[in-house]
């Protein structure tokens, strides 16, 4: 059972740190105190499902997907499939890390709006605050 | 794709995003997370993703280091966890 | 017009989007222009609904290539009749809001006008844009758009809006991210992004894990942004600190808009073969939102303040939907989709007296409603008729669909939904009656109203006339509605549930 | 709180661990998502758009319609910055620091209290004021031109080489913002406003939403570029190469505009007086 375990670890460890980054990130929003750390914990996780994307669209032994030979004569030889990357899913992948940034910005903005309010970043000293 | 190099960036994203989440000073958190987009964009161009490495190198490491460091600029540098 | 109409499904998302384009630019420009710009673009577009659930009525289904690429290439739109309706009602709701809280508005944010009505009105386009359009990643887009803006609608609030915005706008990102990942292991299974592309690739690979783990997350990632009952927490405190424009729109729409996203996904991407038979999560999700019902109601009843009754009133509501739903036959899925339409108008007619009433006694403590029968009698009057639809009161629109769940659920032999559903009623009638009896019948306090900050007796008038009118037009629609129920449903929803259920 | 997440996370983690025994094998060409719909981008892209940058043509042409609600995600995130911090009342800030050029002495005005008028050679500092640092100053002040440059050409390049309109915009924005920076957010206002920013943001993306509306006036579908090759006069195929570059430009306008709007909101949080 290990041999096959390892290949097995072997041929899809990409996916793993999806996993493994994935964890992370929710793990930091949840358990963190601080709402800074949250917001780098969030982060965190749309980079992972980014990776996750990106690896789907890889293909062992491709180029990057930018044709070449267009420049020497205007030849169209066969562009075979299997030769390029995946480009669709890093096309997705812009749309993502731009919405990431945006979001990015909206939280901290908003992160600096409750600290004037409420003089700290802790989440349970805000919920003291809260209370009285 | 080397997968000897791509496993070893791997490895040392994880490691600056644990960092990132557990060192107690905000700026350097900022700092770390700076790093850690740096190395998410080596690992998209290992990975053959040369226009999201691009976009991850300017968009991630660029501007967002500078949002956190502006916000951090403006709320407090210490947390407590 | 008419040389126009193949253009309508590319119209209606393009209109709002420049008319929040120009705002924007008119806010800095001259702000004069702002209001008349934003109720323009969001009448044209309800305008080019009614014509476009006209021609679906007609043609069944339209579909319109974007930038003229054939379908699994290129972003399809497909408007059928389901996507027809909730357009309208998206579209209405949204211009009724506007027009009614124009003074409200002015008021609270004289310099950014232009701002304020750009976020209003690009919320709407990621709304009606999520409710047309046939690619999954592009609803992911769009869903984003509309819940940025949603964000910023709510932070903008006074008291604690930042931090419940905050709160709101972690456990959102969740929700869409989640919603991203379940769409990813479809692609990585079917290599497909459009919706029905998706939907013809995937019957040879139901028993396979990964599909599971897609519909899944895709589920979860819905139920958090529909603030299904165990995911519910941001949904009280986002809603009863954003500012009463912002919350007319929002609170109406978002959470059905997210119900019709999962109809959406349930019937096109997971034929309705894998998700009721294969996945049997119908009962998992009926006792679910038999929970969902019978907490909302009892928080709601542990409320003082209105707007934070409301919200607990939404919550039950979304418990209503979801669970009418995944009963799984044709009668309870009519009354969902039915409860779609009514709950939304019922939600901003509700939403718009409680506007009225508290932008004149600014306070929103039950104590402060006392005889203000005799003060605002027009918009209580809306406000009574709201309460009653929510009850289930026949002439109203509430009870025709709370009618079809109740016979779904016989019918499905659930009788927990059937005992939840009138138990609800039955707390929304102690609600709003208790309301209503403060209102009617306690003599009004002659020496000003109670202690805080609230305006002496003698300035308590009516609500300004924008406000009033839009109130009685939404009373007056939900009467239409259910009077109106039997045809909806014969030649609208009928025929937009697929056959297989 | 603590032992919540870690609950979650073990549960939610082991979930899609148990998932990814059944991905198929990374990495491998005749796996399902390379095999569908994006053997036909690689093999036609070219063809079809004359664009030899795949993602390029697949982000502006095929599915366009994504970037432009991509550039409106952007577009609302600088609106929502701008209507959650920005202060717009004119608040005197308590306390007011000069620095003499020649002599480098510094002058603390509190509030109320006024500059001496004869003295022409005073420059305002931040109140956490940095050191008189040359070095900075100049090298930024030099880098500038070429990184403004290097941005353009990205924009522009983003038919043949890696890049396009969100890179060539940001590294637009962070010229300026770098320029903010080193000398300080007044100066930085003085030459770029808040109103240019955010007109400059709504005008990005009104030029990528005016070329589809122009190839629906022209009788095509929505972003259909073909159609714009009576305009442009060229054959369709090149038409779809030159609106993809009027659509970089509009997404480049837009992004570098947004990014400095939303510099300028929340490094000063609001006020627009003295930021990082």
């Amino acid at each position: 059972m290990g041999v096959e375990l390892f290949t097995d670890i072997a041929s899809q460890y990409n996916y793993l740190g999806v996993v493994i980054l994935m964890m992370i990130g929710l793990y930091a929003m949840i358990a963190k105190n601080n709402l800074v750390k949250k917001i780098i914990g969030m982060n965190i996780f749309q980079t992972a499902i980014i990776l996750f994307y990106v690896s789907t669209g890889a293909k062992r032994g491709a180029t990057i997907p930018i044709i070449q030979h267009g420049h020497n004569g205007h030849g169209h030889e066969v562009i075979h499939a299997a030769e390029y990357i995946n480009p669709l899913p890093h096309v997705l992948m812009l749309t993502a890390i731009v919405v990431s940034v945006a979001t990015l910005g909206v939280a901290l903005a908003l992160a600096i709006k409750v600290y004037h309010q409420y003089g700290t970043l802790e989440e349970d000293e805000i919920r003291g605050r809260l209370r009285e | 794709m080397i997968w000897e190099l791509d496993f070893i960036i791997l490895t040392l994203v994880i490691f600056s995003g644990i960092a990132a989440i557990t060192v107690k000073d905000l700026l350097s958190a900022a700092i770390l997370f700076g790093a850690y987009s740096f190395m998410m964009c080596l690992l998209w161009a290992i990975m053959g993703a040369v226009d999201v490495a691009f976009t991850e190198a300017t968009v991630g490491a660029g501007v967002s280091t500078v949002f956190f460091v502006a916000a951090v600029f403006h709320t407090t540098r210490n947390s407590k966890d | 017009m008419q040389n126009l109409s193949p253009h309508f499904p590319a119209l209606i998302i393009i209109v709002p989007l420049i008319a929040a384009l120009l705002i924007s630019a008119a806010g800095w420009l001259n702000r004069r222009f702002c209001f008349p710009l934003a109720a323009l673009g969001l009448f044209t577009s309800l305008l080019v609904s009614v014509g476009l659930l006209s021609s679906v009525l007609v043609k069944d289904v339209i579909l319109y290539r974007l930038g003229g690429w054939p379908a699994p290439w290129g972003i399809l739109y497909r408007i059928d009749r389901l996507n027809g309706l909730v357009l309208v009602v998206i579209f209405f709701v949204a211009f009724l809001n506007l027009i009614a809280n124009k003074r409200t508005v002015e008021e609270s944010f004289p310099e950014q006008l232009g701002g304020f009505y750009a976020l209003y009105v690009l919320f709407v386009t990621g709304l009606s844009g999520m409710v047309v359009t046939g690619d999954a990643f592009n609803l992911y887009v769009l869903l984003e758009i509309s819940s940025l803006t949603g964000y910023a609608l709510i932070g903008i609030g006074h008291e604690r809006a930042p931090l419940a915005g905050l709160n709101y706008l972690f456990v959102g990102t969740i929700g869409a991210s989640l919603y991203l990942l379940g769409i990813g292991f479809l692609y990585l299974m079917t290599g497909s992004l459009n919706m029905t592309d998706i939907g013809s690739l995937l019957p040879g690979l139901y028993n396979n894990p990964v599909v599971v783990l897609a519909f899944l997350l895709c589920m979860t990632g819905l139920f958090i942004k529909m603030a299904l009952f165990p995911l519910h927490a941001w949904l009280p405190n986002a809603y009863s600190f954003s500012p009463a424009a912002s919350i007319g729109v929002i609170a109406p729409l978002t959470t059905k808009v997210m119900i019709y996203v999962m109809i959406r996904i349930t019937f096109d991407v997971f034929t309705p073969e894998f998700s009721f038979k294969m996945m049997h999560l119908g009962q998992v999700m009926v006792w679910l939102s038999v929970a969902a019902i019978i907490m909302g109601s009892l928080f709601a009843l542990a409320q003082t303040r209105l707007k934070r009754m409301l919200t607990y009133v939404i919550i039950a509501e979304v418990g209503y939907m979801v669970g009418g739903f995944w009963l799984g036959n044709r009668m309870a899925v009519t009354g969902a989709v039915l409860h779609i339409l009514n709950d939304a108008v019922m939600t901003l007619c509700i939403f718009l007296a409680a506007g009225a009433v508290i932008y004149q006694i600014c306070g929103d403590d039950f104590e402060d409603f006392k005889g203000l029968f005799r003060k605002m009698p027009i918009s209580m009057a809306a406000f009574t008729v709201a309460a009653l639809s929510l009850i289930g009161v026949p002439p109203t629109c509430g009870f025709f669909s709370k009618w079809y769940l109740i016979s779904g659920g016989i019918a499905a032999g659930h009788y927990g939904f059937v005992v939840a559903l009138l138990f609800s009623s039955l707390v929304n009638a102690v609600l709003f009656f208790r309301i209503i009896e403060i209102g009617y019948f306690e003599p009004f306090p002659e020496g000003g109203h109670g202690e805080h900050h609230s305006p002496p007796a003698m300035e308590i008038r009516e609500a300004p006339a924008g406000m009033l009118v839009c109130l009685l037009l939404a009373a007056v629609s939900l009467i239409v509605l259910g009077l109106y129920t039997g045809d909806i449903v014969t030649r609208i929803i009928d025929l937009a549930i697929p056959p297989a259920i | 709180m603590r032992v919540i997440g870690l609950l979650i996370v073990i549960a939610f983690g082991s979930l899609l661990r148990y998932g990814v025994f059944f991905f198929p094998e990374w990495g491998d060409p005749a796996s399902p998502a390379s095999l569908h719909v994006s053997p036909h981008y690689i093999e036609e892209a070219t063809a079809e758009t004359a664009v030899p940058n795949l993602v390029t043509a697949v982000l502006a042409d095929y599915r366009g319609y994504d970037t432009m609600f991509e550039t409106t995600v952007i577009f609302a995130a600088g609106l929502a910055c701008f209507m959650l911090l920005r202060v717009l009342q004119r608040q005197v800030p308590e306390c007011r620091l000069y620095r003499h050029i020649p002599t480098g002495i510094t002058l603390r005005i509190e509030k109320g209290g006024k500059l001496p008028t004869e003295s022409g050679s005073f420059e305002r500092i931040d109140a956490n004021w940095v050191p008189h640092d040359l070095i900075i100053k100049t090298t930024a002040r030099f880098i500038t031109p070429f990184l403004q440059i290097f941005a353009l050409y990205v924009i522009a390049h983003g038919h043949h080489s890696p890049g396009g309109g969100f890179q060539g915009g940001v590294i637009l924005g962070a010229a300026i913002i770098m320029f903010a920076i080193s000398y300080d957010l007044r100066r930085s206002i003085q030459r770029i406003g808040e109103q240019a920013t955010a007109v400059l943001g709504s005008a990005g993306v009104l030029i990528y939403a005016g070329t589809g509306v122009l190839c629906m006036v022209l009788g095509a579908d929505f972003l259909n570029y073909s159609a714009l090759a009576g305009l442009m006069g060229v054959d369709p195929v090149m038409a779809r190469s030159h609106s993809m570059l009027i659509v970089e430009i509009g997404v480049g306008v837009a992004v570098s505009a947004v990014m400095v709007w939303i510099y300028y909101n929340l490094s000063s949080a609001g006020r627009h007086d003295e930021g990082l």
